[in-house]
């Protein structure tokens, strides 16, 4: 189980981890700073395993690989979203943060709630009730099992 | 018994003699207020009191130290300012023409004989015209924008004669890095320079400016050139009989007198971390270094983006080396666009910024990290002032920095 | 059944005759390109590889363009180290020469290539009919390491161009019509190809804006037909096509769109979205604080051009800040030539050295709490150029030169 | 009028300048408060968390120079420094701490006869006590004392322009 992060629509890579916080030398560094614009007290409040839920569009905008790492490295489980932006849903499966297309999970939870994600099944628990949320293609589900792309070119190496 | 030049600005600003360790109140001919002290000069004028400016028109605000804004709050600083400038009817606001202390005389706010303060260490600049000009707190000018007014003690006078004639490879900085050498960081501590002989006289008013600039260096109060024909051109004011009296007696008496021989110049720098660390450049030479810095309020003007590009023509900037050039105003930016030195710096490889204070006072614009080295032409190479305190900063003339650019090493140009 | 342009060069890097939207395919890249937003990031992860190693470092570009010069002593770090890794491995590294994608167009990009870049806006090379697309720094690293990658076929949408834009409409206003029209996430994991007789009319600087741009329609990439003006700029430049596709006639689309280019009007985006595009006459009242021209997007020679005639003669409104920035160092010296950077001094704008500048948001031209800005960057996202409570509005060159002029959002017509 | 007072030193070496008692990239900081932290951060950054109200800091030679940044004496103050000792002071560093009532004190001699952590005893006008022995102390002048006694130059303008 893990608290729900609830974040709107076209929530895009800048607020999740602005730009003069990039070139810092670690991500331990940056972390503080994540979602800083939209919710100064995140970085502080979210705990290892909760999630962050968002509408329409997650990530859109750079490439930063910064995004899902912060979020990684503050605990995130997951982000469920109705909708991904390509390059930070890449980056995220990537690092082995998963991401979760989910249609329905939205609308119904409110930021707080305590939510379980089952990703072998593809369902969330929540409030009593069971949502399916769609599975990863094998490719990413094979990334995320390995642990993330730089464990899988260790392990080809 | 005859008066040194800075006796005879202050005699003429307070209508009676002066001699060194009075204490005397001068009326003020023009202030400089910059854009990194404004919010608190504004504060300290409310907090004393003071509803309305002395005299709005010997008011001038310059924006250089934040231009371009680099982090978020800097704004903040060209709000606080336009509003107090907006409130009190100021005429003369700078908000991104280049370097206060370069503005203030390129843009005429300075002539031969006013007293001028600046809530910049740079403000002794100005002798470069024989104004009596240096640097004050922001609580003082605040009190001199309530006022008008600021006491000064007179200082002793250092005398620095240069005669003969210099090794074509000298330039003025080399002139004052060799004489803060001599004189050490504190040698003119609470007193004026005066500087004077062939060299001198044969000097451009942009050479002077650069040892006016750097006296603060050695602790002087100001550091004063008796206006010629050079100056008065500069200023675009006649050369009247008033300011031709306006150089030293010839029996002055000074604290000091240094003679000075043209000839035995070389070029110099000052090896970190301190500006009066000086030695011939020859005994750092092949230093390896990984950025060049031309400009500032010291080395930043046409004659000396010239002198780098006469260096440069048709070479390139050693590979990983980084040349940030930052003219000294948008004057002297455009008229280095206009006669081709641009052109020419740019196809070496060198970075050209905005004219603004930028990577000399450590803010932005080239900022460095452990272990790494910089010859640069400004005036200051203090511990972690453009970075790190393991940064290494090497000061040095446009010409000997054009070169190491070069070189990719510290390099002088031969004579 | 035919391919589309997209198709066809991810067959040719797969070494297949045929794929198909939705296949996941291994493709060898012919360039990987990475800036400093990411590069630091990467390089310690590939220290800590098991068995470190660069599969062809002949094609690797490493630029240093985000926060160049630098700003602060943790960027100066990240420089470092990325500068120390490209040296000791023998990897092209070009900084502070301008914006990474510019960089890329002018001296890399050919048709049919397929290149990965740790930047969003990596997609811009698709304008000379290279399937360009940004990926984040593991990616980056598995690419720079196996010389390869997978990718998911892309669907495409077809965007027929017909007639030509009307004066004082810029490429930029189709680009964002089309955002609008489709959505910020209209194209998410799509590609987006370009063609129609319209096309002709479109200089490769307007190419590489619309290109640039399909990132923010959620695009994988977008890609424009190879015509004779896209052959003669690669002619000038002495580089020649890997394979020069066409999309096949039976191609299949997931949509076309047929566009007359007579239909657009100057627009802008406001804040805080890209797809958030009104016409440009809606925001006539709009008090602007900064204007900034440059950019991957709109900082080529074209676009200065553009701007430069709206100024001249003109000067930047009191108390706005107008930063003009080129994309690279060659657009640079070719507008110290043309005169450009001398008439945008002249009407009192900022000018600096060629870099992300302003679009990036935390380098220079930072904005505050309150401000508002309008800019041809990439992006208006909330805090984007600097305090999360400003406002960023987008636009073309000459709407965002005339709004310096009028210190207030307006189309170059109404000056 | 400056009183008698006793206070632990920290030894500080020659040409102290004020890019070392507050670098540059602090000084557009809102107040002097949030910058107090960041004194004397390239030589010793660990020394503005250990200074305690009433410290004193002895200097060798020219203690303050480089630039006119007010904000030097302003962190030291707000620090709770009771006073600077050094060989010599740079000029404008010398009249900003008077105008906001840090109290300065020339003396050549006191730097080569203390450590670190020592106790000093300060006489108001007549001599500094250390380790047993006195150190001179020279009367400042009439004007300057005028502003340390109204408090700093903002109090004795607010005198001067009747708001108390």
């Amino acid at each position: 189980m893990g608290k729900v992060f609830r974040f709107g629509k076209d929530v895009d890579t800048d607020q999740i981890i602005a730009s003069q916080y990039l070139l810092y030398p670690t991500i331990d560094e940056m972390k503080a700073h994540t979602f800083e614009s939209l919710d100064k007290g995140f970085s502080s409040r979210v705990n290892e395993g909760d999630f962050v839920v968002a509408a329409e569009n997650f990530g859109c905008g750079s490439s930063r690989e910064q995004a899902p790492a912060v979020l990684k490295a503050l605990g995130v489980k997951a982000v469920i979203a109705k909708s991904f932006a390509r390059i930070f849903f890449r980056n995220a499966i990537n690092i082995g943060l998963p991401v979760i297309v989910c249609g329905e999970l939205y609308d119904i939870v409110s930021d707080g709630d305590e939510i379980e994600l089952d990703m072998d099944e593809g369902c969330i628990k929540t409030c009593g009730r069971d949502i399916a949320c769609t599975k990863l293609p094998p490719k990413m589900q094979e990334i995320l099992n390995q642990g993330g792309l730089i464990a899988s070119l260790n392990r080809e190496v | 018994m005859g008066m040194t030049m800075i006796e005879k600005v202050v005699s003429r600003n307070v209508g009676k003699a002066v001699k060194p360790g009075d204490i005397v109140t001068v009326s003020v001919d023009r202030v400089m207020l910059d854009d990194i002290m404004m919010p608190f000069i504004v504060d300290k004028f409310r907090e004393m009191g003071f509803r309305d400016v002395w005299d709005p028109d010997k008011v001038v605000l310059i924006y250089d130290h934040l231009v371009p804004a680099t982090q978020v709050d800097d704004t903040r600083h060209y709000h606080v300012s336009d509003d107090f400038a907006d409130e009190q009817g100021l005429p003369h606001v700078h908000r991104s023409d280049g370097i206060c202390h370069q503005l203030m005389t390129e843009a005429g706010y300075v002539k031969p004989g006013d007293v001028v303060f600046g809530t910049d260490s740079h403000t002794v600049t100005y002798g470069c015209v024989g104004a009596f000009s240096t640097g004050i707190g922001y609580t003082e000018m605040a009190g001199i924008l309530g006022t008008g007014e600021l006491w000064i003690r007179v200082p002793e006078t250092i005398r620095i004669n240069i005669n003969g004639t210099l090794p074509s490879n000298v330039t003025s900085k080399d002139i004052i890095l060799t004489i803060i050498g001599k004189l050490r960081a504190d040698g003119a501590t609470y007193m004026a320079l005066e500087l004077a002989g062939d060299v001198v006289d044969g000097m451009s008013v942009a050479s002077r400016m650069t040892i006016a600039n750097m006296s603060v260096e050695c602790g002087a109060k100001c550091c004063l050139f008796a206006p010629d024909e050079k100056t008065a051109e500069y200023c675009g004011v006649e050369l009247t009989d008033e300011l031709r009296e306006l150089r030293a007696d010839s029996d002055a008496s000074y604290a000091m007198t240094l003679e000075l021989r043209a000839e035995d110049f070389v070029p110099v720098v000052a090896c970190p971390s301190q500006v009066d660390a000086v030695k011939p450049a020859a005994e750092a030479a092949g230093t390896r270094i990984d950025q060049v810095f031309i400009g500032s309020c010291t080395n930043g003007r046409l004659e000396d983006l010239m002198l780098a590009a006469e260096v440069l023509k048709g070479r390139k900037v050693a590979p990983y080396v980084k040349l940030i050039v930052t003219p000294a105003s948008r004057k002297v930016y455009l008229e280095a666009l206009r006669n081709g030195t641009i052109d020419i710096l740019a196809k070496a490889g060198a970075m050209i910024t905005h004219p603004s204070c930028g990577l000399c006072c450590g803010r932005a614009g080239g900022i460095l990290s452990d272990g790494e080295r910089v010859v640069a032409t400004n005036n200051r190479n203090f511990l972690g002032r453009m970075g790190t305190s393991k940064v290494e900063i090497y000061l040095a003339s446009p010409a000997t920095a054009a070169e190491s650019a070069v070189q990719g090493e510290i390099a002088w140009r031969k004579a | 059944m035919g391919m589309t342009i997209a198709e066809k060069i991810i067959a040719a890097a797969a070494g297949k005759s045929c794929v198909r939207a939705g296949d996941i395919e291994t493709v060898t890249l012919d360039y990987m390109m990475s800036n400093d937003g990411t590069t630091h990031l990467t390089i310690d992860m590939y220290n800590k590889l098991v068995s470190p190693h660069i599969s062809d470092k002949d094609k690797l570009i490493w630029i240093v363009d985000h926060n160049v010069p630098s700003d602060s002593v943790k960027t100066a770090a990240s420089h470092k180290k990325m500068r120390d890794f490209a040296r000791e491995n023998d990897i092209t590294l070009w900084e502070g020469r301008g914006v990474c994608h510019q960089i890329m167009m002018e001296h890399y990009v050919c048709p049919g290539q397929l290149i990965f870049g740790a930047d969003s806006h990596t997609c811009a090379y698709g304008a000379l009919g290279a399937f360009g697309t940004g990926v984040g720094c593991t990616d980056y690293l598995y690419a720079m390491v196996t010389g390869q990658s997978w990718l998911l076929v892309p669907p495409t949408l077809r965007f027929n161009l017909h007639g030509q834009l009307r004066d004082g409409v810029c490429a930029r206003d189709l680009i964002l019509s089309i955002i609008k029209m489709i959505s910020a996430s209209g194209a998410s994991y799509k590609a987006m190809e370009f063609g129609g007789d319209g096309l002709a009319s479109l200089s490769i600087a307007d190419r590489i804006c619309i290109c640039n741009l399909c990132v923010e329609a959620g695009a994988k990439t977008g890609l424009m037909e190879v015509d004779d003006k896209a052959l003669a700029y690669l002619e000038e430049r002495g580089r020649v096509p890997k394979q020069v596709f066409a999309p096949d006639a039976d191609a299949s689309y997931e949509q076309v769109y047929e566009i007359d280019l007579e239909d657009i009007v100057p627009v802008v985006a406001k804040p805080h979205f890209v797809d958030n595009v009104v016409p440009a006459s809606e925001c006539r009242d709009v008090k602007i604080d900064e204007a900034f021209l440059g950019s991957c997007s709109n900082g080529r020679i074209e676009d200065l051009r553009a701007g430069a005639k709206v100024i001249k003669g003109r000067k930047v409104a009191p108390k706005v800040r107008f930063l003009v920035v080129p994309a690279s160092k060659e657009v640079y010296i070719q507008a110290a030539e043309e005169g450009l950077l001398e008439i945008f001094m002249e009407a009192g704008a900022i000018v600096m050295n060629p870099n992300c500048s302003v679009c990036w948001g935390s380098c220079q031209g930072v904005i505050g709490a309150g401000e508002t800005l309008i800019s041809t960057g990439t992006r208006n996202f909330k805090g984007r150029a600097g305090s999360p409570d400003s406002f960023v509005y987008l636009a073309s060159a000459p709407t965002v030169t005339a709004s310096a002029v009028m210190g207030r959002i307006a189309t170059a017509d109404q000056l | 009028m400056i009183k008698d007072f006793t206070a632990r030193l920290w030894k500080l070496g020659d040409d102290i300048d004020t890019d070392i008692i507050i670098p540059t990239e602090y000084l557009a900081f809102p107040t002097v408060e949030e910058m107090k932290g960041y004194a004397f951060s390239p030589l010793r950054p660990e020394l503005a968390g250990m200074i305690r109200p009433g410290d004193c800091i002895v200097a060798g030679r020219n203690f303050g120079c480089g630039s006119s940044r007010e904000q030097a004496p302003e962190v030291l103050k707000a620090l709770g420094i009771s006073c600077i000792v050094a060989g010599s002071f740079a000029r404008i560093f010398f009249r900003n701490a008077i105008n906001n009532g840090l109290l300065l004190i020339e003396n050549a001699d006191l730097h080569d006869a203390v450590q670190e952590g020592d106790v000093i005893s300060v006489r108001a006008n007549e001599y500094i006590e250390a380790n047993g022995m006195r150190f001179g102390i020279a009367s400042l002048p009439e004007n300057l004392v005028e502003i340390l006694d109204a408090g700093g130059l903002v109090k004795a303008m607010r005198h001067r322009n009747g708001v108390e």
